[in-house]
């Protein structure tokens, strides 16, 4: 019985919690709530997930009616792949939330922090496990709104300015996104996902339809900060809190990708839509401009968080490239760096997130020395940036294994070569925040630093374990990867 | 509409811009009723000329009311990105159906089914209720949170508690 | 214990051992002692598949899925039987050694320091019975990384800027070339198995053969062929049983037996010979070894002199890969356990004069040989046995490679193969001439500090000028090293002189790697 | 608008006659419109915006603390948690009974008497929780203002 | 161009569309960006609601004797969008004021000076 609406309890739960901490308003409470929620809708996406597996899709009518009237929830391997990243994102974030938000945001207004993060994280749910085109604009506007609240709640004024150049962008796009779900429908009738890849190949060579891919495009494009569309996201993640940079980073961009995904593949899927307009050559000029402008950037940064946000644009490079090289191989390789992006890079802002609370400061200078004095926190940052770089038995090697298979397959030998340069450029970021924490002595004024409380320890050790255990055993997460990829491909070959 | 369009780029007075605007969701609502969205054309009135133009006005109330310099550096980019992604609209609605067309595929697909038989299914006269709150009543749902969200978020960045510890930032400030 | 139980133990006990040394950190003599322990049940384990092995035996065991279709397993087969050996045993080796120099050195961190030694180990064996290409470079990628410590151990400007050549050559060739080469084997075969006969073989285009050929030969930075040869005289300013075990023995030969590896396995000889991809390389190696012994020749710090003599040595097993024969071959595989033996006690002797008489210039070394007479003349055995003269193991492995040049019919080979054997005459014997004959200098204590006008090697000892005393052991005028220095040292030179009479026992033990190729 | 014009307005005696009078009307339109939303344009978000204009109004001439003793802050606080609780809980409740998410036909035996009040229920959530929040955001903006 | 007037007002609102997306991205003052935005989406709720017009339909409310109605998804869909809009106004005009506190100005240039002092 319960296992039917499970797709529902997935979005209701965390949703019906948000208010909850409204009524609460306690901030150890809802920080309970937040994280016992968190865990619940864990386990939801991994029972789904398994479902998905025996079963196949699974389709659930909201309110009683059918698909393209009514609005449907539809998952399959890729959906039900993208909610257990969401989720076991969320579950590893709850936990290591309470300290970092204590230190970081105003005690008063813990409980919307965590309503927020509840919010949020329901919004990207939401838009992973929609049916519907539109649907998918409400929960993206969900889960913008609570970000901009997440990104300026940080004591940092410049998160302010963060957060309004974020709404800016983040609304450009929606609205551009919503402008071209407006176009498809006057094509087509229809705001159902699975409905409008059947009636696309119909009207594909309609100019209007074109427009509407452009626009779905770019406004998306815009949610996951691929270059040139990337400007609000460093600074976003570098003066958010520490613990909303961790969520966002390892979730917000990942969930945009998706959407990219179900245009191009499940929306278009049935024209071939990369092929047809040429759409590929784009986002691969984009996508490799992003590898090395976001590396390049990342090596001059001096705030470490900053930093990471370069990186992250560099790694949302791959994840394009490796969808639209329009293979199995290639969607998968950008499938299975989705999870793996997610592992190492939360790992990696949870230790910066460690250090801001040990010295409250996210600065290379203030670093110096912390090899010592907080030997498993930078530890973890080693071990992350190792899985950055890309070296075996990470699980960023396990992506850039199979994106350069991806590429070598196609034949494209300079993008496999530039692959490879590019990821040396993450030695060479990493490599001085290295330098700076074990090579230099504290600064004489500095107090002496414990190591990070065992609260955030765990969940960070957690994600850069995980960033290794899946590293060590890459198949299980290529095959969910690859079977996603074989649907969406699938349908179109 | 145009010209009021065109008048919230030229002026430079945050108070007019902002009664222009007021003006411009007015005229948009008024559109609306022509168009038969009366349901819209009332929610963009409440909305667009009454809610936000308050907001907006409260906003410059606390903060300036004229815009200070020229962005010349800015304006020819920007016209150039619009004019292309406007290039690009008007492409797109060159295969677009006729204004109006009863004909076009939006009017078949999903559409009647709402008008045809809505009345039996949910048995309301007025259509766009029942397809905000029954057809599509999850879209609502999420539009329902979207609002509270936002509430939220007005209270979490501009509500008492943080005004107050300001304050005495600001008293500390002036001291020094 | 199975064959197959074996494979996992000897690359788990050197990490549990790790584990151990930390635990027993405090204590330096239980830290030594779990070190020491651990290194005599590896080798003990390791040295129990050799009769497997011989009898023909493949043992393998496989320890998961990485990737879909590509798991890490490991398979024991001769080439990495007799390259694990030479690691386990010198490690028990240089562990008696580094406890004498460690102390008598009054280095920092030596817990660290032996923790990191043991996980080289462990990835060192890892390399050795690799089944695949992929869990080959896994581990190849943690010897880099586990060695990078012990580079840098001194934590001055000086380490740290040779632990930055360190790392970046070794993992930027290795993910920018060798990683490529992998992952387009993989695309082009789609298996990355070592076997016999090669897997490329009528899979890639014969002019493609030397471009990928290039991809893992210059992809493999360890095994020093220049250009990418600077990372190994940079990390001779780690402590020399560093140097010793790792720059002479486990790094450098890990890098020219995955050369080997490739060769063999991936490549196939037949392959090779067919396309002659190998040739143009082989020219490179051959230019290697001419330029590094003519450096070596200008340095007058004896580690970078041995450094460069490495590098020089090392492509002589590239040579002997590239010119695809069976003689090269095996003349290659023979070169890896002769030069172990030979440079490790050369090493070792550096160290010694560096504990005992703290100089590491050649041109202070006036007359040391007759303070320090087993350190000098097992110096001159070593020598003798990389020169390539008998009775020492070193012969063996250079009459094969000759022979191999020989055979294909590069004579130019055979040229440079004896021109370098002179131009190691001319530095390495030097040394010793100057030791024994020359006259001491007047005493200058404690100026070994800042003498380092090549800038290779700056080990800091902070201890007061008086203390060095206490590390040396005296008997009448004699300033020799610490015991177990001295008795590490003398026993791998005696190696050098027993392998002259076993080589032909290598050779028949490696003999079965060439099966399935025709020459 | 200037703080200046709103203190100004506080002292208006025909101003603050005329809004007294108003605000119950508005208050009722209010209703109308959440009512009538079924059968003619409107419903719980025209509502709820209408309804909160009469204490934007009551704000603006009586002073925001005024409007604060009126309508305390939990109040707007957990109205704006009731109104996503009615209507979520609209959803659940059909769960319970059987039925999809926001499937009405589950609230009564006849469809349509359950769709009736399916949407009347949402559209009172929506209403609820629109005003709240109206009210919650402009004081905020108001209240910001004083020193 | 039997066509042209037909798309004409398509043609308008896109040229609205695009006086607001210009006012977003070429001005500097952060309460004129809103406003921008605001022309931005009322212009695209515009495009839904003409493409959901019916020649000779009137308003989708049943009733009897009307047998043309015109399209009422696209209202549906921009009443939620409406609301959107709004939420995201009244956010962004919160993060105005907090800017406006602890910078001084709402102007682009002014704060991005500001910011690069730092």
């Amino acid at each position: 019985m319960i296992t039917d609406h499970l797709i529902i309890l997935q979005i209701i739960i965390p949703l019906i919690a948000a208010p909850f901490c409204v009524f609460i308003r306690n901030a150890n409470v809802t920080w309970a709530l937040a994280t016992v929620i968190s865990w619940i809708c864990l386990a939801i996406s991994i029972t789904l997930m398994q479902q998905v597996m025996v079963t196949g899709e699974i389709i659930y009518e909201l309110g009683g009616w059918a698909a393209p009237w009514g609005i449907e929830y539809r998952v399959d391997m890729l959906n039900a792949w993208v909610l257990v990243i969401v989720t076991s994102v969320g579950a590893v974030v709850t936990p290591y939330a309470k300290l970092s938000a204590e230190k970081e945001i105003d005690n008063d207004r813990l409980y919307i922090f965590y309503a927020m993060l509840l919010l949020c994280e329901t919004g990207l749910l939401g838009i992973t496990v929609t049916g519907d085109a539109f649907n998918l604009f409400v929960f993206l506007e969900i889960s913008a709104l609570s970000t901009y609240v997440l990104i300026s709640m940080g004591k940092d004024r410049r998160g302010l300015t963060a957060a309004y150049r974020y709404l800016i962008m983040g609304t450009l796009g929606a609205t551009f996104y919503i402008t071209g779900v407006g176009l498809l429908y006057m094509q087509t009738g229809s705001l159902n996902i699975a409905d409008l890849g059947k009636l696309i190949p119909d009207v594909a060579d309609s100019r209007t339809v074109q427009a509407a891919l452009a626009f779905m495009t770019v406004g998306l494009c815009v949610k996951l900060a691929l270059f040139p569309l990337h400007m609000w996201l460093p600074n976003a993640y570098a003066f958010a809190p520490s613990v909303v940079t961790v969520f966002l980073a390892a979730t917000a961009t990942k969930v945009a990708v998706y959407a990219l995904v179900r245009v191009i593949f499940t929306i278009f899927g049935g024209v071939d839509i990369l092929e047809a307009v040429q759409i590929s050559d784009v986002l691969i000029a984009m996508a490799i401009v992003a590898m090395f402008g976001g590396s390049a950037v990342a090596i001059y940064q001096t705030n470490i968080k900053r930093m990471l946000a370069y990186s992250s644009l560099a790694q949302i490079g791959y994840m394009i490239l490796g969808l639209s090289m329009n293979s199995v191989l290639g969607v998968s390789a950008g499938l299975v760096h989705l999870f793996n992006h997610a592992m190492m890079k939360g790992g990696l802002f949870m230790v910066m997130g460690c250090v801001v609370y040990r010295i409250g400061s996210a600065k290379l200078g203030d670093m110096a020395g912390l090899g010592k004095q907080m030997p498993l926190t930078m530890g973890a940052f080693v071990l992350g940036g190792l899985s950055l770089i890309g070296v075996p038995l990470t699980v960023g090697f396990v992506s850039k294994w199979a994106l350069l298979q991806a590429a070598l397959e196609k034949g494209w030998w300079p993008i496999a070569v530039l692959i490879v340069i590019s990821s040396l450029m993450a030695v060479v970021y990493i490599w001085r925040v290295v330098e700076v924490v074990y090579f230099q002595a504290a600064p004489a004024g500095r107090v002496a630093v414990k190591e990070a409380p065992l609260m955030m320890m765990i969940p960070m050790l957690t994600l850069i374990g995980a960033a290794y255990y899946f590293g060590i055993d890459g198949t299980t997460t290529m095959d969910i990867a690859g079977r996603a990829a074989e649907s969406l491909i699938g349908g179109l070959k | 509409m145009l010209v009021t369009a065109f008048a919230i780029i030229r002026i430079r007075n945050l108070f007019s811009v902002v009664i222009l605007t007021g003006l411009f969701s007015l005229l948009a609502a008024a559109i609306y009723i022509l168009m038969d969205a009366v349901d819209v054309a009332f929610t963009e009135a409440a909305v667009g000329a009454g809610v936000s133009t308050v907001l907006m006005l409260g906003t410059l109330a606390l903060t300036t009311n004229d815009e200070k310099s020229t962005y010349k550096n800015r304006a020819v980019p920007a016209a150039i990105l619009s004019i292309i992604t406007g290039a690009m609209l008007i492409y797109g609605t060159l295969d677009m159906p006729n204004y109006g067309d009863a004909k076009a595929p939006i009017h078949q697909h999903v559409a009647p089914r709402y008008l045809n038989q809505s009345a039996q299914e949910i048995g309301l006269p007025n259509v766009v209720t029942s397809v905000l709150a029954s057809y599509r009543s999850y879209d609502t749902l999420g539009e329902t949170f979207v609002i509270f969200t936002a509430a939220m978020g007005v209270l979490a960045i501009i509500g008492r508690g943080r005004r107050r510890r300001k304050k005495e930032n600001v008293e500390q400030e002036a001291k020094t | 214990m199975t064959p197959e139980q074996i494979i996992p133990w000897s690359i788990g006990l050197p990490l549990l051992g790790a584990f151990g040394i930390w635990i027993t950190g405090k204590s330096p003599n239980l830290r030594e002692t779990v070190t020491l322990i651990t290194a005599a049940i590896v080798f003990i384990l390791v040295a129990s598949l050799f009769d497997n092995v011989s009898a023909g035996e493949r043992p393998s065991w496989v320890f998961g899925e990485m990737l879909p279709g590509l798991s890490i397993s490991f398979v024991v087969e001769p080439l990495g039987m007799v390259f694990a050996g030479i690691a386990s045993f010198l490690w028990i080796i240089t562990t008696v050694y580094t406890v004498g120099y460690m102390r008598g050195h009054h280095e920092q961190n030596q817990t660290r320091f032996y923790i990191c030694f043991a996980v080289a180990i462990s990835s060192a064996l890892g390399i050795a019975f690799a089944g695949n290409m992929l869990t080959l470079f896994v581990f190849y990628e943690i010897l880099t990384i586990s060695t990078f410590p012990l580079v840098t151990h001194s934590g001055t400007p000086e380490a740290k800027r040779a632990g930055r050549i360190y790392l970046g050559i070794l993992i930027g060739t290795s993910i920018a070339l060798q990683l490529v080469a992998i992952i387009w084997t993989y695309t082009l075969t789609g298996t990355l198995d070592f076997t016999p006969g090669g897997i490329l073989e009528g899979k890639v285009a014969p002019v493609m053969v030397s471009v990928l050929l290039a991809l893992y030969i210059f992809g493999i930075g360890k095994a020093a062929l220049m250009p990418f040869h600077r990372w190994l005289p940079a990390a001779m300013v780690a402590p020399t049983p560093v140097s010793a075990l790792l720059h002479a023995v486990a790094v450098v030969k890990a890098g020219v037996f995955t050369v080997l590896k490739v060769t063999v396995y991936i490549f196939g000889i037949d392959l090779l010979q067919a396309t002659d991809a190998g040739l143009w390389i082989a020219y490179m190696a051959a230019t290697t070894i001419l330029l590094a012994s003519l450096v070596a020749m200008k340095k007058d710090n004896l580690k970078a002199r041995l450094a460069y003599s490495t590098i020089s040595q090392l492509s002589y097993i590239i040579l002997g890969a590239m010119m695809a024969s069976s003689l090269g071959i095996l003349g290659g595989a023979m070169h890896i356990v002769m030069h172990a033996f030979g440079k490790i006690t050369l090493f070792f002797c550096a160290g010694a004069i560096m504990v005992a008489c703290h100089k590491t210039e050649i041109s202070q070394m006036n007359g040391l040989g007759r303070k320090m007479p087993i350190t000098f003349i097992c110096f001159l055995i070593a020598s003798l046995s990389i020169i390539g003269l008998p009775p020492f193991g070193g012969v063996w492995s250079k009459w094969y490679l000759a022979l191999a040049a020989a055979d294909t019919g590069q004579v130019i080979f055979v040229a440079v193969l004896m021109i370098s054997s002179l131009l190691n005459v001319a530095y390495l014997i030097p040394i010793v001439v100057r030791a024994f004959y020359n006259d001491p200098d007047p005493e200058t204590h404690d100026d070994h500090n800042d003498q380092d006008d090549h800038g290779h090697v700056a080990v800091a000892t902070h201890h007061p000028s008086d203390a060095g005393g206490a590390n040396q052991w005296k008997i009448g005028n004699l300033r020799e090293a610490p015991i177990a220095c001295v008795g590490a040292l003398a026993f791998t030179a005696m190696g050098c002189f027993v392998l002259f009479f076993y080589a032909d026992r290598i050779q028949t033990f490696l003999l079965p790697i060439l099966e399935g190729t025709n020459g | 608008m200037k703080r200046a014009e709103m203190r100004i307005m506080q002292h208006k005696v025909v101003l603050r006659v005329v809004s007294k009078f108003l605000i119950p009307f508005i208050l009722l339109f209010g209703l109308y419109v959440q009512w009538h939303g079924d059968f003619g344009p409107g419903g719980g978000f025209q509502a709820g915006v209408i309804f909160a204009a009469a204490f934007i109004l009551y704000a603006l001439i009586f002073g925001v603390d005024k409007t604060r003793q009126a309508v305390p802050a939990w109040i707007t606080r957990c109205g704006l948690a009731v109104g996503v609780f009615i209507y979520a809980g609209v959803g659940v409740a059909t769960l319970f009974l059987g039925e999809n998410f926001l499937n009405y036909n589950a609230l009564a035996h006849d469809p349509i008497h359950g769709q009736h009040l399916g949407i009347l229920l949402v559209e009172l959530g929506v209403g609820v929780t629109v005003c709240c929040a109206m009210i919650t955001i402009f004081i905020a903006f108001a209240g910001r203002g004083r020193k | 161009m039997m066509e042209f007037p037909g798309q004409l007002i398509y043609w308008i609102v896109v040229v609205m569309m695009m006086m607001g997306f210009y006012i977003v991205i070429a001005q500097g003052n952060f309460v004129k960006k809103i406003v921008g935005l605001n022309v931005f989406q009322v212009s695209v709720f515009l495009l839904y609601i003409t493409m959901g017009k019916v020649n000779g339909g009137t308003a989708p409310i049943l009733a009897d004797g009307i047998e043309v109605f015109s399209n009422p998804l696209p209202h549906v869909l921009i009443l939620t969008a409406i609301v959107v809009g709004v939420a995201t106004t009244s956010l962004g005009l919160a993060l105005v004021v907090r800017i406006n506190e602890e910078y001084g100005t709402i102007e682009d240039d002014d704060i991005l000076e500001q910011e690069s002092d730092v």
